[in-house]
């Protein structure tokens, strides 16, 4: 059995507790025992990092120090933004060990740093960890006929030298998982726009207005509704969605769904345990469509013996 | 006008490429963070524009600008940016320089930005963790805007979307010291 | 014993006024072997040299020493003068009592006379030691090897073949004409690319002094300047030129279609093909990768239908050699590959095209009978976004160089969908506007103003699709807003860049390369057209970015050089050059690594007293040392002397003071 | 010439020789032609003037200096050896001025080695173009010469 240490972020227990519970689920089915970093801190989010340059640092600092105590090979992070902080801080200690040392010191009850704990976004373990087949091979219930828009958002994959995973324009991982569980991910170029995130409460118009170009994105690729995997963006496009609709003047109703809500169901569970009450726009509508024949967009039927002649002899 | 030529030495250039780790002087104002930036329509003055005027090292008109406190920290600049500037961290080496001098703008919008940095990392310091409801609220009262999102409150909290307490992390002590010490190393900086 | 004459020279008043000239020759007439010693006032002077030539004979002197100016001043006029009086020009030295001593020591007459009794010490014990040299003529073939066929190359081929010099062109495409046969329209004139280049390349074929070696690569080269030996690989053909009439049954009915790499893919040709119909030579090749005789030996018709039954599929690669006196190597540019550009939707996007996709489109014998088409519906488009530096000056994703023809490819190309698509429209997203050349400007303005292209500044963020438009983010910096264009077809720019294969050829050839894969000239300003080795010449876009009249330009120089070297049937060269005597030489070949014109090679010699052995020892090639000295510091068995120069003249100057 | 120099630098270890009231530095220049004695030439039209305390050879490249030249020089009546040649990436040879500053580096530590002060030895660029800079190097070789002393008590009549 792996183990993977779980740093679930402060929004696990609240907004995203179905990102939560269904992520617990998924890691069932892997094999994976999950074991929550002990007391952890907030990583100082956005905040942190607009307003100290120390304090932001020893925020995930000692989260890091924490998570090495669990031994574990890797530490697997549920929000976008704290799997940014923890790792951008990661590597700035790695590289400079007087900063490490430096920031080390404001951490006194929890001992010292030795880096060796690596540090993945939930998305990233799932694609290079458990890998496609994997995830193909425990599918029960394939979303046939489901059309998403993957929603990468700013920080999963960005910046590319720090994250060192996946595309930051245009990545495909969600994509792939998402087609290996049978539903089809529609080609959506907004997949990294930032959605506003940090602005959610202190300037509300800014999500409204980013946040709203993604639905409106994600909507024009013929997507029945939207995934992510991190928690803010999450909130963002959901509970946000009836006043951008106001905004638009049109109703979006796009769910928004967590990338491991929807592999839970394709393993099997209950549509209950996805947690359909903590949607603001509801999901059933979408789920509704698994099942449905998807028009694939049909290459031009050529005469037998044009084809031929594209490649071989007649 | 903008009077140049009376002082040589750009100390404000030096300053925001030390805390950066970057060379302002590399951006050739080629455009291409402004297009990106999601925020950039926010912004009294795009990131292209702060490069420039660090360049010309009109500091009073860069702390006075409301740009670095809508930066999002997305990176989706940096990434694009082909002469390899780290943009977002220019704006947090501005942000903090202002900080440290006190200066900057006075505007309703940066005082909300900040007043709601502010109530977060007070939060983190109280309980380790983030008390979303009591954050919402207390921004909410600090701003004097009681009603912001009230509309969302009922539906959010019967769904269990925010819940009503906040689990606290058991060595706050800890924390606490920790915010201490930060805080003091940041000052002998 | 040596018998030195020496002339000082007062120079009128420069030297005269500063240093006491009398009491200087007083002084030289105690050194041991100064024979001869005499003042004068101006020694370069007609008067001045006749009295040398005299003196020579008169006192039967052995080597001269004149104490005046900088030896790289009139070192030669006196070298001249000892010749004429039958004596061995190199039997000279000069005491630099000039610019050494009278000019920069002009408050101290006393320094200043007693240093140029210094000077004066050490140039007559190194002329004791030297030896008479004589110049080297190295014979010259006179066949000079252009390397690439390519609008440079076709130039310095014509001109050196004018010059009545056999020239052997070497083209690794079945046909000559480069990019430039792709291209439509030229700027700034505006006159039709084939239409000018055609003539030419028939002019190649039929040039009697040009051997055209279409379909081959060079793959060794040996020697040195006015002796190389050039190895070429003629690719099999598969079609024996020799009786084919290029009448193009053959691809008529070949079945195998393969993407067009003349028109950027934008359709397709078969598998035995000339790329392109004013092709020259005009005669098809076989791909050997896609023709399925070839590869699985099912089909075999072409050789079926050709009438002439020049179908050979057992034909085999041909080494053939030639020797040669000089190269022009003119193998120009690929272009950029824009795909690390995601964020442009490069790959993803079908309407995304190259400019030299568009330059295809536009053209009128092009896959799309000249009018630009949308690659995902075959529609043609209204509002095309052109974005300019596309690779170019982006230190992040491509090279920090600029291209320096795209910005002058790009205005035409906006004039030329004007041309073509009446009620279109171009944005131009570009960062600056470089057009410095004749007309360059004029050509600028011509497409804002009359075409009415809109141009923005700014580099484009984003692009990306909205139902079948496409949908351009960028900056207008001149406003400062950020502006979304809808397209219907987005250009790039793309990068200048050298064939990956450049530096490859630059290994063989034994000549330097940038980080890029550029070739490098010998220097950036006043010796453009060379190489650092001699004998190798450069032209067009393969030593960087160039447009059509740079290229040419720079062709032609190149073809200058050429007939210069060849203008003698020997080749004269400095005799200050340096030799290995092989009885000292261990064999350690440090030398060999110094040299930094691979002049040093290594050979087998007996190991005497009558031994079968032998032993491996350097030897130094007289024709490409340049007399650096290199070898002769490294060299520790002191096996090593570099004429003009030795070890003894060095020795002799530095103990003498 | 091997015994040679071995008895030569047994005497050259002695301590420093006080300085006679009247004794001018002789230093040894050996100048590449195609940049460093071509500045020197420029440095002599310019007419800008210098301490008269150096002899100039000439040789082709900076990498045609052997170590055996500086030593000769220093054994011979030299106090002090200018070795200068084109700078670097601007060698008319492509890379022999690069070979030459090696060389010279260990040369250095070979003076070192038998108890030179190893600034009795130096090194310069100085192009064509930088007359002006061939004065200041000279100026500073010959200053720095005058500070350290002479290296032989005797003037060259003895020995010649
Ligand atoms: C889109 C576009 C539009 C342009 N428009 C204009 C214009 O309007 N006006 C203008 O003045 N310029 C224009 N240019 C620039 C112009 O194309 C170049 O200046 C010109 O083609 C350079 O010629 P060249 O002979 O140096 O190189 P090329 O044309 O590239 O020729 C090189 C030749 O060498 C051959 N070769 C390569 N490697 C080898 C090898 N190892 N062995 C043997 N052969 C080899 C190649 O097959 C080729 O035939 C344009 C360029 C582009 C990309
Ligand atoms: C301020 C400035 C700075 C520059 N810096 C650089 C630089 O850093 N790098 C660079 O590469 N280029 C530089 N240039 C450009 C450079 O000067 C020119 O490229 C170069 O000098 C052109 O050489 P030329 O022989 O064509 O013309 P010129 O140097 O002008 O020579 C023309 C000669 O012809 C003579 N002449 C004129 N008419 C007649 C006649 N009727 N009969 C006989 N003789 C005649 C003139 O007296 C003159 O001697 C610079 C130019 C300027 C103005
Ligand atoms: S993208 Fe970079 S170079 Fe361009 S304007 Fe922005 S900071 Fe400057
Ligand atoms: S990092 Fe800041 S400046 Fe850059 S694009 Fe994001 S919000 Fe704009
Ligand atoms: S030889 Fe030289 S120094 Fe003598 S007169 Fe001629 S120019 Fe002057
Ligand atoms: S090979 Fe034969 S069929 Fe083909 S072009 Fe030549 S002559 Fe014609
Ligand atoms: S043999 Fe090859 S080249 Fe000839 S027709 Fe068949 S596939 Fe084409
Ligand atoms: S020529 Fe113009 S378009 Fe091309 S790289 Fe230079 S500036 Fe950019
Ligand atoms: S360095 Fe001297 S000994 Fe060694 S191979 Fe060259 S010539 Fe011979
Ligand atoms: S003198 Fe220079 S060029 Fe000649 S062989 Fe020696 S190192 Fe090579």
């Amino acid at each position: 059995m792996t183990k993977l240490t779980y740093f679930p972020g402060c929004s696990a227990h609240g907004t995203s507790e179905e990102f939560d519970s269904t992520l617990k689920l998924v890691m069932k089915s892997f094999d994976v025992q999950m074991e929550e970093i002990p007391d952890w801190n907030c990583c100082g989010a956005t905040s942190a990092h607009v307003m100290t340059e120390n304090l932001a640092m020893a925020l995930p600092m000692r989260n890091l120090v924490l998570a090495e105590r669990l031994k574990n090979k890797t530490m697997g992070i549920a929000c976008a933004s704290c799997y940014s902080r923890m790792k951008t801080t990661k590597a700035e200690i790695d590289a400079n060990p007087e900063l490490a040392q430096k920031i080390n010191s404001t951490i006194v009850e929890e001992g010292e740093y030795h880096g060796d704990v690596d540090v993945k976004s939930m998305l990233q373990f799932f694609y290079e960890d458990i890998g496609l087949e994997t995830i193909q091979s425990k599918v029960t219930y394939p979303l046939k006929g489901l059309k998403v828009a993957c929603y990468y958002g700013c920080l999963l994959t960005r910046p590319a030298a720090i994250t060192r995973f996946d595309s930051p324009e245009y990545p495909m991982s969600m994509d792939r998982i998402m087609a290996a569980l049978g539903a089809t991910p529609t080609e959506f170029d907004f997949k990294t726009e930032c959605c506003g995130a940090s602005f959610s409460i202190s300037d509300t118009e800014i999500v409204l207005s980013l946040s709203g170009n993604i639905l409106e994105m994600a909507q024009e690729s013929g997507a029945h509704a939207i995934v992510v995997a991190c928690p803010l963006c999450q909130s963002n496009l959901d509970m946000r969605q009836p006043d951008i609709d106001k905004l638009a003047g049109k109703k979006y109703n796009t769910p928004v769904l967590y990338l491991t809500q929807l592999m839970a169901l394709a393993f099997g569970s209950p549509v209950k345990d996805l947690k359909p009450s903590k949607h603001i726009i509801s999901i059933e509508p979408a789920l509704a469509h698994i099942g449905e024949e998807i028009e694939i967009p049909q290459k031009k039927a050529k005469p037998k013996k044009a084809v031929a002649a594209e490649s071989e002899v007649n | 006008m903008i009077k140049l030529g009376q002082q040589i030495e750009n100390k404000f250039l030096e300053a925001v490429n030390n805390k950066s780790g970057n060379n302002v002087l590399d951006c050739y104002q080629c455009g291409k963070c402004v297009g990106t930036c999601p925020v950039s329509d926010f912004m009294d003055y795009p990131p292209r524009e702060i490069m420039q005027m660090i360049k010309l090292g009109l500091k009073d008109e860069t702390y006075m600008a409301n740009s670095m406190w809508f930066c999002l920290t997305c990176a989706a600049c940096s990434g694009r940016c082909p002469r390899e500037i780290n943009i977002p961290y220019v704006m947090e080496s501005i942000r903090h320089l202002a900080i440290e001098e006190n200066e900057y703008s006075d505007s309703g919008k940066v005082k909300q930005i900040m007043k709601f940095h502010e109530i977060f990392i007070d939060m983190v310091k109280r309980y380790g963790r983030n008390y979303e409801l009591r954050m919402m609220a207390e921004f909410n009262i600090r701003t004097r805007n009681l009603f912001k999102d009230m509309h969302l409150a009922p539906k959010a909290l019967l769904k269990g979307k925010i819940p009503l307490g906040v689990k606290k992390v058991k060595s706050t002590k800890a924390i606490q010291r920790m915010f201490k010490m930060a805080e003091k190393l940041e000052k002998t900086q | 014993m040596a018998r030195v004459g020496v002339f000082v020279c007062f120079c009128g008043a420069n030297i005269g006024d500063f240093v006491d000239i009398p009491a200087v020759v007083e002084e030289t007439k105690k050194i041991k072997d100064v024979k001869y010693a005499i003042e004068y006032k101006y020694v370069c002077s007609d008067p001045g040299q006749q009295m040398i030539r005299d003196t020579i004979v008169d006192h039967r002197l052995t080597s001269i020493v004149v104490a005046a100016c900088s030896p790289r001043m009139h070192e030669k006029t006196f070298r001249k003068a000892l010749s004429d009086a039958g004596m061995n020009p190199y039997l000279l030295e000069v005491a630099n009592i000039r610019e050494h001593a009278s000019w920069v020591h002009q408050k101290d007459k006393e320094a200043a006379t007693e240093k140029s009794c210094d000077l004066i010490r050490m140039a007559v014990a190194k002329s004791i030691a030297n030896e008479q040299l004589h110049e080297i003529s190295v014979p010259v073939t006179k066949r000079a090897l252009v390397i690439g066929g390519g609008i440079a190359g076709i130039q310095a081929a014509l001109d050196i073949a004018d010059a009545r010099i056999p020239v052997t062109l070497v083209e690794k495409s079945p046909s000559i004409g480069g990019r430039m046969a792709q291209l439509d329209e030229t700027f700034p004139t505006l006159d039709c690319s084939q239409c000018i280049l055609t003539p030419r390349m028939v002019d190649v074929a039929s040039h009697p002094y040009i051997e055209l070696l279409p379909y081959s690569e060079v793959t060794e080269l040996d020697g040195y300047v006015g002796n190389y030996k050039a190895k070429i690989k003629k690719k099999a053909s598969f079609v024996n030129f020799d009786t084919c009439t290029g009448c193009g049954t053959c691809w008529q009915k070949c079945p195998v279609k393969v993407p067009n790499e003349f028109n950027m893919g934008v359709d397709k040709r078969k598998a035995i093909y000339s790329p392109f119909p004013q092709a020259v030579p005009n005669k098809p090749v076989i791909d050997a990768e896609h023709c399925t005789m070839l590869i699985k030996g099912k089909c075999g018709v072409c050789a079926k239908v050709c009438e002439k039954g020049s179908i050979d599929y057992e034909m085999k690669d041909e080494m053939i050699e030639r020797e040669i006196g000089a190269v022009v190597v003119a193998t120009g540019f690929d272009l950029w590959d824009p795909k690390p550009y995601e964020e442009y939707g490069v790959g993803r996007f079908k309407d995304v095209i190259t400019s030299l996709e568009f330059e295809r489109m536009v053209s009128a014998n092009g896959p799309t009978g000249g009018v630009p088409v949308r690659p995902s519906d075959g529609n043609v488009p209204k509002n095309v976004v052109f974005i300019k530096c596309v690779g170019s000056r982006d230190e992040a994703k491509g090279i920090e160089y600029c291209s320096k023809v795209c910005c002058m490819y790009t205005a035409k190309h906006a004039i030329l969908l004007h041309h073509k698509v009446h009620d279109s429209h171009a944005y131009v997203f570009y960062m600056d506007i470089r057009a410095a050349g004749k007309g360059y400007e004029e050509f600028v303005k011509r497409a804002q103003v009359e075409t009415g292209a809109t141009y923005l500044r700014g580099r484009v963020s984003k692009i990306y699709k909205k139902g079948d438009k496409l949908m351009v983010i960028g900056e207008d910096a001149q406003i400062g807003q950020v502006v979304e264009v809808e397209a219907d077809m987005v250009v790039l720019a793309t990068a200048i860049y050298p064939y990956k294969d450049n530096p490859d050829l630059a290994r063989l050839l034994g000549i330097s390369y940038d980080k890029y894969g550029f070739l490098s000239e010998a220097h950036p300003k006043l010796r453009p057209v060379e190489t650092a080795k001699a004998g190798i010449f450069l032209a067009g876009c393969t030593q960087a970015p160039k447009d059509i009249p740079d290229s040419v330009a720079q062709a032609s120089a190149t073809a200058a050089k050429v007939c210069a070297l060849f203008s003698g049937d020997t080749m004269k060269k400095d005799p200050m050059i340096a030799s290995v005597n092989p009885e000292f030489c261990s064999g350690c070949e440090n030398c060999v690594s110094v040299c930094p014109y691979q002049a040093i090679v290594t050979e087998e010699i007996p190991m005497g007293h009558g031994s079968e052995e032998v032993r491996t020892v350097s030897k130094i090639n007289e024709g490409v040392c340049q007399g650096c000295g290199s070898c002769v510091a490294i060299c520790r068995s002191m096996a090593i002397d570099l004429a003009g120069f030795t070890d003894m003249q060095i020795i002799n100057e530095i103990v003498a003071i | 010439m091997e015994t040679e120099l071995k008895d030569k630098i047994v005497s050259i270890e002695k301590p420093a020789i006080e300085a006679p009231p009247e004794w001018k530095p002789m230093i040894m220049g050996i100048l590449c032609n195609w940049c460093s004695y071509a500045g020197s030439d420029l440095t002599g039209t310019s007419r800008i003037q210098y301490p008269p305390d150096i002899r100039i050879i000439r040789v082709p490249c900076s990498s045609r200096v052997d170590p055996w030249f500086i030593i000769k020089s220093l054994q011979a009546h030299a106090d002090g050896v200018l070795i200068s040649g084109c700078h670097p990436g601007d060698c008319h040879y492509i890379s022999g001025n690069y070979y030459a500053r090696r060389r010279f580096l260990v040369t250095k530590k070979l003076l070192n080695f038998v108890g030179l002060h190893e600034d009795r030895v130096q090194f310069s660029w100085v192009s064509a173009a930088e007359g002006a800079k061939f004065a200041q190097v000279v100026a500073k070789v010959s200053e720095d010469i005058r500070k350290m002393g002479p290296l032989h008590l005797y003037k060259k009549e003895n020995t010649r």
